[in-house]
């Protein structure tokens, strides 16, 4: 066991996944060499090479299609976008290609490649580096989607990923780097040194796609969401002495559904959150899929806490994010109402 | 509409419309053996010319001549001839089964055979292919058999997609040969990672992949030249310029100022122009692609020259935008005819023996076909199990798809139950 | 008045804008002297010229980014996307730049450029001539999304698209271009000419957008739908003698929240349907919408009818699609529970 | 990892790591005026030899010479240095603005001065510009006012981009200058339409844009280049070739095989490679251009090359990744040295006026920056209102983004509320 943020905890996946498996191989902008904008893969270059460790040029769909190429040459190709507001230029390959080549083959080709990719704001990063698409990778039919919101799980559920012989698109919020974030920019910054989430385990492990993580039990009502909102939530509801049952979804695609609608069975109430976007957003799926299995179960409507249907506007970040503020009002409404 | 008058937009024009006498004098063309062979390890930037010039080897007497001679063994010839005609007849009889409303779909290569019989011909059994889908050739050459081809016509029982593409959009895992995409050039830029993954693994396989003069617009081309670049992937990039893009001449693929193969020194890459109905020209550019990639001299763009001379796919009536039967005055004639006329000269064939082969391979093809509908046809026989199309879209299926799986069962059984209530819903 | 199919409609549109306004230029694959694949521009060459009836390459990331430079440049450009299957290469050009440049510029500069575009299936067109990825531009913010379901809304929602300011992305439903269809494959093609709505007058009219129609007034259920469900959930209903008010969004961004809802609180119950797949699609959004505006008029959980979450497969074009078998087993089940 | 040994895949490398170093020799130089002047409606394919010399006007000796010699007046060479003085003034302090906290992010262009305000200067006002974010020069030689671009990084009351874009991504439609992107490359191809457009309405006006060279490699590099080549379209596309993208050597965009430039013949539009840290021979090379565009000669990719000496952004640390202080070894020098030096040599400046202009434009950047903080500051002043977030998505708010507003209102209103709501839970 070691303490590591998450960028440490990711390192240690892609070192351990390259040191067992030779056809596992990183490429991306920057990632080589200097270790990745984020330092996600740094060092990596200098212990396994030049070819393993790929630096590559300025062109997502380029990245996005070679890497295909790789895996189908038995390769298992882990791509860097180096934030996921970038990954339009890769979006036919990943939708027209990658997502479809085991299909249209008939199983006989696939190409088993994970794209990681740094998402979400709270960065000050304006409207180009705070983005969180994933809701839209989730509408495309054979893709795996992915987002971690602590060291530990990001690290297990990246091996798991890497070895999966789907693609998948891996969601990394940036702002959860660093430590935990609870939507409250004046509060100092808390390391991942401080929690428990942050104690990793230097081996190899997994965490399974598709097992959501009941981050806190409770009776009163039932929070659904992922990433940075996971702490978020739990601040708001904490906060508001509401006795909420927080359900960090980990993968979008394949979804829990089990556990979310026990817990929604349990508690009749519920709130999905994410940063992204409102109207189509992945939230609008979770509330769907609830309604249809739990509509007799619910004592008030659901509610959507979300980031405004605007880009991410610089200035006004902590306007725009959806922080405990947003959840308190979603909260408030959830409970009162009867 | 002032506009009109004033616009300074310039607009590339066709050699011809319909009811326009056709003029292919913008097709630069060099003479039969002129073109000189460079060394097979040439850097890109020193051999710009090839790029510009045309390689030939069949002049018009049907001769075998210069540098680029690659002075195959007339058995060989005699297989290339031969795959050659069984593309052509293959392509003759499924379109006549589409028009005869057998099949949904069809796309025909005819004119280009040269193409991918004679590349395919030139590379090894491990070299992987990334076919469009103009490239039955390829197929045919690496010996896939007819049966196999018709059933994924017929989306049968035996349909290597398993009823999940259109008509020919092939693949072959035993056969190297990639999975065609209704995606144009997606597959330019997947070869040249297939590639450098060969290069990764040190192994000594090439990538090799096809896309139409109308394709290399999209962006994977560029990114296809770019990658096999910087990385000097062991690729062969195959750019078919048959003139036409669906209704679109190929100037509005920027081939009206410079050639197409003139984008590989751009890039840094060897670009090469060939003559694309040049059986003998075909082969021996592409063995020294070949042997440039296997030595690690780096990717070659080739740009294969040729004449789309039915219309794009069985969808297509070519009478509404070009001049009829305009491929009759194609300077570079027709690739089977070249390649007989060659082994007639070298008094290794025959008009009789001609006939012969194509009686053989007609029966070939029927008997195929015959064999093919027993597994299924569109109106009777055996049909796929719609199941099917809930598998593949992961490794496992997930949770979801089986639900969804079961719904669509339920609604077929189901749909009697809806029909007779309709009927009760008209008695009321 | 005339008679025309939707592709007549069309042209009809564009003819017209066109001839009122010198800055309306069309451009797309195969759109110029041959008029098209699915011959909607037929004829506007030659009449407008090469200059304003544009072929252009096959290059729809090259086609959107230069018709977002004519916009700028006091254009109103109307681009085809050949099918809707193939606007991924131009993806980036829409989410990054088309969708945003009024916004970062502060309404300095605004692209006024329609993306018209087929969708849908039940052609035989397999899986990358048969997509339905509208639901996908609808988590854009910045973009409108319209598709017509008959030839009198389609030139008059197209009108008002190309004198909109603002980008909007125009799906056009290509089973319905030569005739309605109520999903049965069966039975003989009917055409727009026996139909009320391929009566269009042949001037210049405009159809809002963001104004559903209800297409058939009813008590029991709402069918919440757009494009070619619009018939096949009509179709089904009367199968089954249920009374049911059918709306036609006719635009989904924006969105007619107010005809939804009033329409759901009188019926109680609710269908959303259309033909994309199912998870994270646009019916996720519709059913959001409605449950949480409408959560105490509902009698019953709301249905989601749509395509499966596979790719398009060509040999099962009839078990995938959403037919009548589909939205009856929908319909039983909402109009069942109590 | 037996991959290791094998392994064939080329990779480039930059000319020097950390601790190594540098070697400059892989830069193709020519000697200042040895490069032909070729006449300005010479066709693409017949001066490609443009694309792989490099034009220069100043020798060492800091005289103009051959030619490329603009033969400017004295004065347009003073406005000219003043231009490039005052860019680098405004970045240095800018960037001490950002180290004290004062704005959250910048990016210099410190040693490629010359690249924007040459070019501006050889363009016309009604031209348009599709800049990139290290293109400052282009708003300063434009004329922006300084205080325009401090409060746009500010991020204040009077920023143009009303708090939604990153510092640094400025516009200006008054200036004819298109908004920056922080999306690479995807002003290349709108320039292209933006020129089709004056085309298409038969206007003379044409579009410029600037993207790095590591940005060349994005698809929207190829679309330009495409549809300026298929249109012909009045348009200059600069690649800046600064050798550097983060920490991305110029190698992995394609450098190593070929020179930027030489794209354009490849497409077959005129490419051409010019010193970018020579006043005079970018004004030459621009003016060149603009000629071409203008009287329906095509367009022109003209290739600057030289050097980023500063960090990527003040987010970058390049110590990580090449050699402390190369730019010192740059064999191309420093543009504002090398210009001062030039009028010098004329006669036409001296160090006092240097020093003077230097302490005036370092005066006017001072004041400037005291205007602007005075319409707000990141920390004090007045603050740009929140509901602005809610506009510009589309003309007219739409009815859920007015209720979004009303919501966002109804939160930072009800924090107070929640605050004391908080503190209550922490009683019980
Ligand atoms: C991304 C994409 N855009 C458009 C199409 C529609 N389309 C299919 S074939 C074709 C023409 C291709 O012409 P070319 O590349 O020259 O190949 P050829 O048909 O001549 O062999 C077009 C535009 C497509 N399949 N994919
Ligand atoms: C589509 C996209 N991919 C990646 C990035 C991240 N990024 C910002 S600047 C940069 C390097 C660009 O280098 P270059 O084009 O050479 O321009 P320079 O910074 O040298 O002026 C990268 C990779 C981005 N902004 N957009
Ligand atoms: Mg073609
Ligand atoms: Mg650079």
């Amino acid at each position: 066991m070691a303490n590591m943020n998450m960028i440490q905890a990711l390192n240690s996946a892609m070192d351990i996944m390259l040191q067992r498996d030779p056809s596992v191989v990183l490429m991306g902008e920057d990632i080589g060499y200097f270790g990745g904008v984020f330092r996600a893969t740094e060092g990596l270059q200098r212990k396994y090479g030049e070819h393993r460790v790929i630096d590559t040029p300025i062109a997502e769909g380029g990245i996005v299609a070679t890497a295909i190429g790789m895996g189908v040459n038995g390769l298992r190709p882990v791509a860097e976008i180096q934030f996921a507001d970038y990954i339009y230029p890769g979006f036919d390959q990943i939708v027209s290609e990658l997502a479809r080549i085991r299909y249209r083959s008939a199983g006989e080709f696939f190409a088993p490649v994970t794209i990681r990719t740094p998402c979400g704001g709270g960065i000050r990063g304006g409207q180009t580096h705070s983005q969180s698409p994933e809701g839209i990778f989730t509408h495309v039919s054979g893709i795996k989607v992915v987002m971690p919101s602590n060291p530990h799980d990001a690290k297990g559920l990246l091996i798991t990923s890497i070895e999966d012989d789907d693609p998948v698109v891996f969601f990394e919020p940036k702002r959860l780097y660093n430590g935990p974030f609870d939507g409250d920019p004046n509060k100092p910054a808390v390391p991942w040194s401080s929690h428990p989430k942050g104690e990793v385990d230097e081996g190899y492990y997994k965490v399974p796609l598709g097992k959501a993580d009941i981050v806190r039990a409770g009776a009163d009502v039932s929070i659904i969401t992922y990433g940075t909102m996971v702490y978020v939530a739990a601040a708001a509801a904490a906060a508001m002495n509401v006795d909420a049952e927080i359900i960090d979804l980990r993968s979008l695609v394949p979804l829990d559904v089990d556990v979310i609608c026990s817990s929604v069975r349990k508690t009749g109430r519920c709130i999905v959150a994410h940063e992204a976007t409102r109207f189509s957003g992945f939230g609008a799926e979770l509330l769907s899929i609830v309604q249809e299995e739990c509509f007799w179960d619910l004592e008030a409507p659901i509610q959507r806490v979300t980031g405004w249907d605007t880009p991410y506007p610089h200035a006004f970040e902590w306007e725009y994010f959806p922080g405990q503020a947003r959840v308190a009002m979603a909260l408030k409404t959830v409970m009162e109402s009867v | 509409m002032g506009m009109n008058k004033h616009s300074r937009l310039h607009l590339p024009s066709p050699p011809a419309r319909p009811g326009e006498a056709p003029d292919f004098g913008y097709v630069d063309l060099s003479a039969a053996g002129a073109v000189p062979r460079p060394d097979i390890n040439a850097r890109a930037r020193d051999i710009v010319s090839l790029s510009l010039d045309l390689v030939r080897v069949l002049d018009d007497a049907g001769e075998a001549v210069g540098p680029w001679n690659p002075h195959l063994d007339p058995s060989e010839l005699q297989i290339g001839l031969r795959h050659m005609l069984l593309t052509r007849l293959f392509d003759d009889r499924m379109q006549r089964n589409q028009r005869a409303g057998k099949i949904s779909f069809y796309i025909r290569s005819l004119g280009e055979e040269a193409v991918s019989v004679a590349q395919c011909m030139a590379l090894r059994p491990g070299d992987m292919l990334f076919p469009s889908y103009r490239n039955q050739g390829l197929q045919i050459a690496r010996g896939i058999p007819l049966v196999d081809l018709m059933c994924q016509l017929l989306s049968n029982t035996r349909d290597m997609c398993k009823g999940r593409q259109l008509p020919v959009m092939y693949h072959s895992k035993p056969g190297n040969i990639f999975s065609i995409s209704g995606n144009l050039a997606t597959q330019f830029p997947q070869a040249v990672g297939w590639a450098m993954a060969a290069a990764i693994k040190g192994e000594d396989h090439l990538a090799a992949s096809w896309i139409g003069e109308g394709s290399s617009a999209e962006a994977d081309f560029h990114h296809a030249l770019l990658f096999a670049s910087v990385y000097q992937a062991p690729v062969i990039l195959n750019v078919v310029n048959n003139q036409w893009a669906i209704s679109t001449f190929q100037g509005y693929a920027g081939g009206e100022q410079r050639s197409f193969a003139a984008r590989g020194p751009g890039y840094g890459i060897a670009g090469i122009r060939v003559d694309g109905n040049d059986f003998l020209a075909i082969y021996a550019v592409t063995t020294w692609a070949a042997e440039r990639a296997r030595t690690g001299a780096g990717p070659t763009l080739i740009e294969l020259v040729t004449y789309r001379a039915a219309a794009h796919s069985t969808s297509d009536d070519p009478a509404r935008y070009r001049a009829k039967n305009d491929h009759e005055h194609w300077p570079l004639g027709d690739p089977i005819l070249r390649l007989k006329q060659h082994l007639i000269g070298l008094g290794e064939w025959s008009e009789a023996r001609h006939q012969a082969m194509t009686a053989e391979l007609e029966a070939l093809v029927a008997s195929s076909w015959k064999q093919a509908t027993s597994f299924g046809t569109m109106s009777e026989g055996p049909r796929l199990d719609s199941d099917l199309m809930f598998e593949d879209v992961f490794k496992e299926m997930p949770a979801h798809l089986q639900r969804q799986r079961d719904l669509m069962r339920a609604e077929k059984s189901g749909l009697e139950g809806a029909r007779s209530e309709t009927t009760g819903a008209e008695e009321t």
